[in-house]
């Protein structure tokens, strides 16, 4: 033990030695740094993979065509976990190394605490999918290019109370984007007078659906404000147990849920999404073209919203004339601000036609995508 | 009755992953942490062998040897050296090899969970009046029963089952009566992983395989040990059984529902503080 | 009188660790106050304060009352959770942002010492291997409640206001301090004598007239408080508190801490939470994507090995060759006062995790492993 | 004041259906040297651990210097004034010799102090903990061991380990004494060094010693009552040298 503490000791000065000279490193060439946390590993890995993919190749496709004024964009995604404590230290980093601009964090759980700093440094930042109310609540220079959760879950029960008759809802407990659909889902239910049955379970310690839909077995419906991993779970649930009538409708957390089920699922599976991988529009058509030639695969709707946040940055301030490339973070911010609310400013992207105002929210047109296996 | 049925199958996987925890404990005195994670390593073979081949059969038989080798390899490397050291040293240890396998997971696999249709391909059947019943749920249950019939047998009636008991009675004895003690604890490891194997299979049922597929029914199962008394076998089916209907029917009903772990937990200190060595644990008492 | 006498007890020697800890604060405070320290050396200096805090507490559980807990993230939660409210409830009308720290700590400890109270008292009547379910239980029940409140968010979490980032590491760095003084006061003087007494041999300590129920809750309560205190300096520090972050693997990463620290080594622990904090931190942020499960198999390795180089037998030789101290001899006439940081950490099996008490080998085999060290 | 120091009334306990101790009477005066003899498994150390408090009575009761004390836990009992060493040495074997000693001295009402004050280091925690080291190194004193005062517990050799535990069980400050077979593993010479210590001990502190002892001339060379017990049931009682001589004790030792 003694030896071991020594080593230790050593190696505690050492460290200390080398955070000093950490602090101290420089910069490297000059460009305007957008920086961004999130999942690149763990269970919602999927997400961050597909907003970091879609934000590169939005930052590769400026950068060939000359950037801004010929300064050109980096962009830098710290893995976060979807945990708040690390999406701090990412931000923290990321501020570290000179962040100007930011993508926010790529789900709402772990938003949040990027967003609170960014806040107290005025950072602005447009996040792709951290679709929480609050996240952009009360904090001037938040936006975010996705729905929020509470419009998904008013469609949804909008939606659903007009197509179909008996509805069921399974939603997650646990988790900050399930619950706050459901909130809202609940409130516009009570508005339309209608009744349904809702079942929770709690992703952290429960992945077995089969009491749930065996519970829901005679509705018509089951809204799945979830993500896709227990998605996949669900419609698994539905086909042991025999239900094959089933539709399953989700929000946007449903995308991916393709690859989770296979021909045995004969449900009828579809969701809302601002996305459509098929939409023959000519820029989704050749960002998928794109997409498809660097990364080996058909974008998801993270990647086309991550893609479309770079992009939307990248407008603001060309709108806005920066061109100074060492705008400090507060400044950039001012600007790009007062340019995205701007009356005129709106942003046609892969996610179809955008605008925002000052609460940060933005406004497009809605899509239900179905799966066709 | 179809929540007690999906229970008693849960319980039943519970109980294998718990046989697996207290044999382990009974004879060698360690808390396997690593255990649930021979799980995981067994539904991905299974995950693995399956695709390759597409032959089930295959699959879980080439799953249940690579438990086994593996839960050799991990007492031969980390724990037979440790033979001496103080338990809290062992359970670091575990620790050590439950984070080493699932970051190997990861590394191998990435964090995507990934589905497995085996046991789901036989459908249902309606037993009676509106009520379906999955065949793997049946399946789950007899072999789960069988195995455990099988293990009892073993321990009671062959010679190195005898040689186990004896072991877990008192290792130095044994030993002084010739039994082989680092054999019977080898044995013991393969056994309780081959048992691991067992549920991977059942598991997989349930949830697709991820790299931390065998963290939560491993503390579950843990917990049904120590509420059957762990050391005890017939004690770890009793837990196991116990904790998986208990945790059926409270999700089953709504409003208890949010709340499951809580019960499952308190149910387990509860009995800890009425029978402080679990339902069927050998009383200790205490030498002066 | 009673001044000049601790003039006189006073040792450097005795005192070292909180002087260091002095001295890293002036360091930083030095570099920070000239601009040197970057937000994440501040960040990772303030997620070091409590892990120390955390591994210390633990440490007086584990290490020198000799009981397993598993538990401590769950008080770390009820700190978390409690201190952090109070911290949004007084930042209403206190301006000063220390003051509501000082009050926000005490209030988080004390609620947590009470729930070390209302769990210690059944808890503590188990022992070895089922104290410890026992507690994982509790840590995993209060998660699981802290979920399903709705007063604190349920699944999004609770807000907490932040502290001043700038400044914040300076606070905890002192909070530290004092925790240290504490605890080290509490270890060297008759109760700490009375609770290693406990330890060593609870038989023969209860007959001594030593009130082992009355020291185990002590010491239970004394952790859970700390505990609590380092919850809401997590709780500041991030600025939201989720139930996630406080699962038994946390715990089991504190106990880690302990145990690479040495047992009964406070000294230990400190260098053990500051490296493994640190070495967190940094792999975070340079390992990304793939990479990052390297990090997790790293990790194991070096775990894997702390623990076998230093408790198994086959490796004694090795270490005898490598050890730095050598030969060297000890010398025969040590003061008392200072061995206080020398309490062996091999704790016998008996005496650590199952119901029969040493008997005469132990003596025997403990001398042998005296030497081992 | 009572009579007897330690008086047992039919004192009985059963593990099971195993009757360990059954109907003992044990009357020790004040000041008495005490002796508790018998056959491996007579029962014994059960005997001590009933009236230590570890066991509870299943019948009958004992009262120390005319205080019930039946049904007490461990600690209180000790503070009411009974100290006991072990048959298998129980030291606190990481720990110095001196603090060894300063456990003991733990309930001493003159070095009360309470957890608070010494994380607090107030003024009384230096004085007391100052006092409690020398009221130590006087008890360590009289058995001999100050000059190892520093070392480990476990380091001592073994007849000097039995001696820190007599000197660890005085510093309760005790009315009575339990020695539990004091001279085990001991050589003669060690043996009569430690009979000279429990006299002294007795006249020192006006000390009631109550031993068990397989040493049969250790028991006829200081001990002045015995009560010799056999498969739990009290054999013979009396003076040492009429009871060491009477035929049924001898019987039971060496059998028929």
């Amino acid at each position: 033990m003694k030896n071991l503490k020594k080593v230790i000791a050593v190696l505690v000065a050492l460290t200390l030695i080398a955070t000093c000279f950490a602090a101290c490193s420089n910069k490297e060439e000059a460009a305007y740094f957008i920086g961004g946390t999130g999942p690149l590993t763990g269970p919602n890995q999927s997400y961050g993979n597909s907003v970091n993919n879609g934000a590169m190749l939005a930052v590769e496709e400026i950068n060939a065509a000359g950037g801004l004024n010929g300064v050109p964009f980096k962009f830098e995604m710290k893995d976060d976990k979807a945990s708040d404590v690390d999406a701090a230290t990412g931000y923290d980093a990321l501020m570290d190394d000179g962040m100007q601009i930011s993508l926010g964090s790529v789900t709402s759980g772990s938003c949040e605490a990027f967003a609170k700093r960014a806040f107290e440094d005025n950072l602005f930042f447009i996040t792709p999918s951290a679709s929480q109310e609050s996240v952009i609540t009360d904090r001037p220079n938040a936006f975010r290019v996705c729905f929020g959760d509470p419009d998904q879950g008013i469609l949804a029960a909008q939606k659903l109370t007009k197509d179909y008759e008996k509805i069921g809802c399974i939603y997650d407990t646990s988790d900050t984007y399930s619950s706050g659909i459901y909130a809202a889902f609940e409130g516009e239910m009570k508005n339309l007078n209608k009744e349904y049955e809702v079942r929770t379970f709690d992703a952290e310690t429960k992945t077995d659906f089969s009491a749930s839909v065996e519970a829901l077995k005679d509705c018509d419906v089951i809204f799945l404000p979830i993500y896709y991993t227990e998605a996949g779970l669900v419609a698994r649930a539905c086909v042991d147990k025999g239900l094959k009538d089933i539709v399953l409708f989700g929000c946007d957390g449903l995308d991916g849920v393709a690859a989770q089920i296979d021909e045995t699922v004969t449900n009828k599976i579809s969701y809302i999404t601002p996305f459509d991988v098929n939409s023959t529009d000519e820029k989704t058509a050749n960002f998928v073209k794109n997409y498809e030639t660097k990364y080996g695969s058909k974008p998801d709707q993270f990647a086309a919203d991550g893609y479309d946040a770079v992009y939307v940055i990248f407008e603001a301030m060309k709108a806005a004339n920066v061109n100074d490339v060492n705008i400090s973070a507060s400044d950039l911010c001012d600007l790009v601000v007062k340019e995205i609310t701007a009356d005129d400013f709106t942003y046609a992207g892969t996610t179809g036609e955008m605008k925002w105002d000052a609460s940060g929210a933005c406004t497009k047109v809605p899509v239900i995508v179905e799966i066709n296996k | 009755m179809v929540t007690l049925l999906d229970g008693l199958s849960l319980g039943a996987i519970y109980a294998l992953i718990a046989l697996g925890y207290t044999m382990v404990y009974g004879i060698a005195k360690m808390l396997n942490f690593a255990h649930g994670d021979v799980i995981m390593v067994g539904a991905y073979a299974i995950f693995t062998v399956f695709s390759i081949t597409g032959n089930p059969v295959i699959a879980f038989i080439v799953s249940i040897i690579l438990c086994v080798v593996l839960g050799i390899v991990i007492e031969k490397l980390a724990y037979k050296p440790l033979r001496t050291a103080s338990p809290l040293a062992v359970l670091i240890t575990a620790i050590g090899v439950s984070n080493l396998l699932q970051g190997l997971a990861q590394l191998i696999f990435g964090t995507e969970p990934k589905s497995v249709i085996i046991l789901n391909k036989l459908g249902s059947v309606e037993i009676a009046d509106g009520i379906i019943l999955n065949i793997s749920t049946i399946v789950t249950l007899v072999l789960s029963a069988i195995i455990m019939i099988v293990l009892t047998l073993f321990i009671k009636k062959t010679k190195t089952g005898r040689a186990m008991l004896a072991v877990s009675e008192d290792k130095g004895a044994a030993q002084l009566m010739g039994v082989n003690v680092n054999k019977i604890i080898m044995i013991t490891f393969a056994i309780g992983s081959a048992l691991a194997a067992f549920a991977s299979l059942f598991y997989l049922i349930k949830i697709p395989v991820s790299p931390s597929f065998g963290a939560l029914p491993g503390i579950k199962a843990f917990a049904a040990a120590v509420i059957g008394g762990i050391g005890s076998i017939p004690g770890a089916m009793v837990g196991g059984i116990l904790l998986g209907l208990v945790e059926n029917i409270c999700l089953s009903i709504d409003v208890i529902a949010p709340y499951t772990t809580s019960i499952e937990f308190g149910l387990l200190i509860l009995i800890l503080l009425v029978k402080p060595t679990g339902i069927l644990g050998k009383k200790i008492r205490e030498k002066v | 009188m009673a001044k000049s006498k601790i003039k006189s007890n006073f040792k450097i020697k005795n005192h070292l660790n909180y002087i260091l800890i002095g001295v890293v604060l002036v360091i930083t405070f030095i570099m920070n106050s000239i601009g040197e320290l970057g937000r994440l050396d501040r960040s990772t200096l303030v997620r070091i304060s409590f892990s120390i805090i955390l591994a210390v507490s633990l440490n007086l559980v584990v290490g020198f009352l000799g009981e397993l807990s598993l538990g401590h993230a769950g008080f770390m939660c009820v700190g978390a959770y409690l201190g952090g409210y109070f911290v949004n409830v007084f930042s209403g009308f206190i301006d000063s942002p220390l003051l509501v720290y000082v009050i926000s700590i005490m209030i988080g400890g004390l609620i947590s010492a009470f729930f070390g109270l209302v769990i210690g008292i059944p808890a503590l009547r188990l022992k070895g291997d089922y104290l410890a379910i026992a507690t994982l239980a509790f840590g995993e029940i209060v998660r699981n409640i802290f979920k399903n409140i709705k007063f604190f968010g349920a699944s999004q979490g609770l807000e907490t206001k932040i502290y001043p980032e700038k400044e914040f590491f300076i606070i905890t760095l002192i909070t530290v301090i004092v925790v240290l003084i504490l605890c080290q006061n509490l270890i060297r003087s008759k109760h700490g004598r009375a609770v290693t007494a406990i330890r060593d041999n609870e038989i023969a300590a209860k007959s001594m007239g030593i009130n082992v129920t009355f020291y185990k809750l002590f010491i239970f309560i004394i952790a859970a408080f700390f505990a609590g205190v380092a919850g809401v300096i997590y709780a500041q520090c991030i600025g939201q508190v989720k139930q996630e972050s406080f699962s038994y693997n946390y715990s089991i990463e504190i106990l880690v801490m302990v145990v690479l620290g040495g047992m009964g080594s406070i000294n230990g622990s400190i260098i053990a939470a500051t490296i493994i904090t640190y070495l967190n931190i940094l792999l975070q942020n340079e390992l990304s994507g793939p990479l990052a499960s390297v990090k997790l198999v790293v990790y194991a390795i070096i775990l894997i090995f702390a623990i076998l180089f230093n408790n198994a037998p086959a490796f004694n030789n090795l270490k005898n060759k490598l050890s730095l101290k050598g030969n060297r001899k000890k010398s025969k006439e040590k003061d008392d006062e200072a061995e206080w940081n020398r309490i062996d950490t091999k704790i016998k099996m008996d005496e650590m995790l199952s119901y029969d008490l040493p008997n005469d080998d132990d003596v025997n085999s403990y001398s042998n492993s005296k030497e081992d060290n | 004041m009572a009579e007897y120091m330690l008086e047992t009334k039919n004192l009985g306990i059963s593990f099971g259906g195993l009757k360990a101790v059954q109907e003992l009477n044990l009357k020790i005066k004040k000041k008495e040297l005490y002796g508790l003899v018998g056959p491996n498994g007579a029962g014994k150390t059960t005997v001590f651990n009933i009236i230590t408090g570890v066991y509870k009575p299943t019948t009958g009761t004992f009262l120390l210097d005319g205080e019930e004390l039946k049904g007490k836990k461990e600690e209180v009992i000790n503070h009411k004034g009974i100290a006991r060493t072990f048959q298998n040495i129980r030291l606190f074997n990481n720990m110095s010799v001196i603090r060894n000693v300063m456990v003991g001295l733990h309930n001493q009402p003159e070095f009360r102090c309470d957890p608070f004050t010494s994380m607090f280091r107030l003024p009384k925690h230096f004085s007391s903990e100052k006092e409690m080291r020398e009221k130590a190194k006087e008890i360590l004193r009289i058995f001999n061991l100050e000059e190892e005062r520093n070392n480990l517990a476990c380091n001592l050799p073994y007849g000097k380990q039995r001696k820190l535990e007599i000197a660890r069980a005085l510093a309760t400050n005790p009315k009575l004494l339990l020695l539990d077979e004091p001279a085990a593993g001991m050589n003669p010479s060690e043996t009569q060094e430690l009979m000279d210590t429990i006299r002294f001990v007795r006249d020192e502190f006006d000390m009631t010693i109550l031993l068990i002892e397989h040493d049969m001339k250790l028991v006829s060379g200081i001990c002045e009552e015995v009560t010799v017990l056999n498969f739990g049931q009290e054999l013979a009682q009396g003076k040492t040298s009429d009871v060491l001589n009477n035929p049924e004790v001898i019987k039971a030792y060496l059998g028929d």
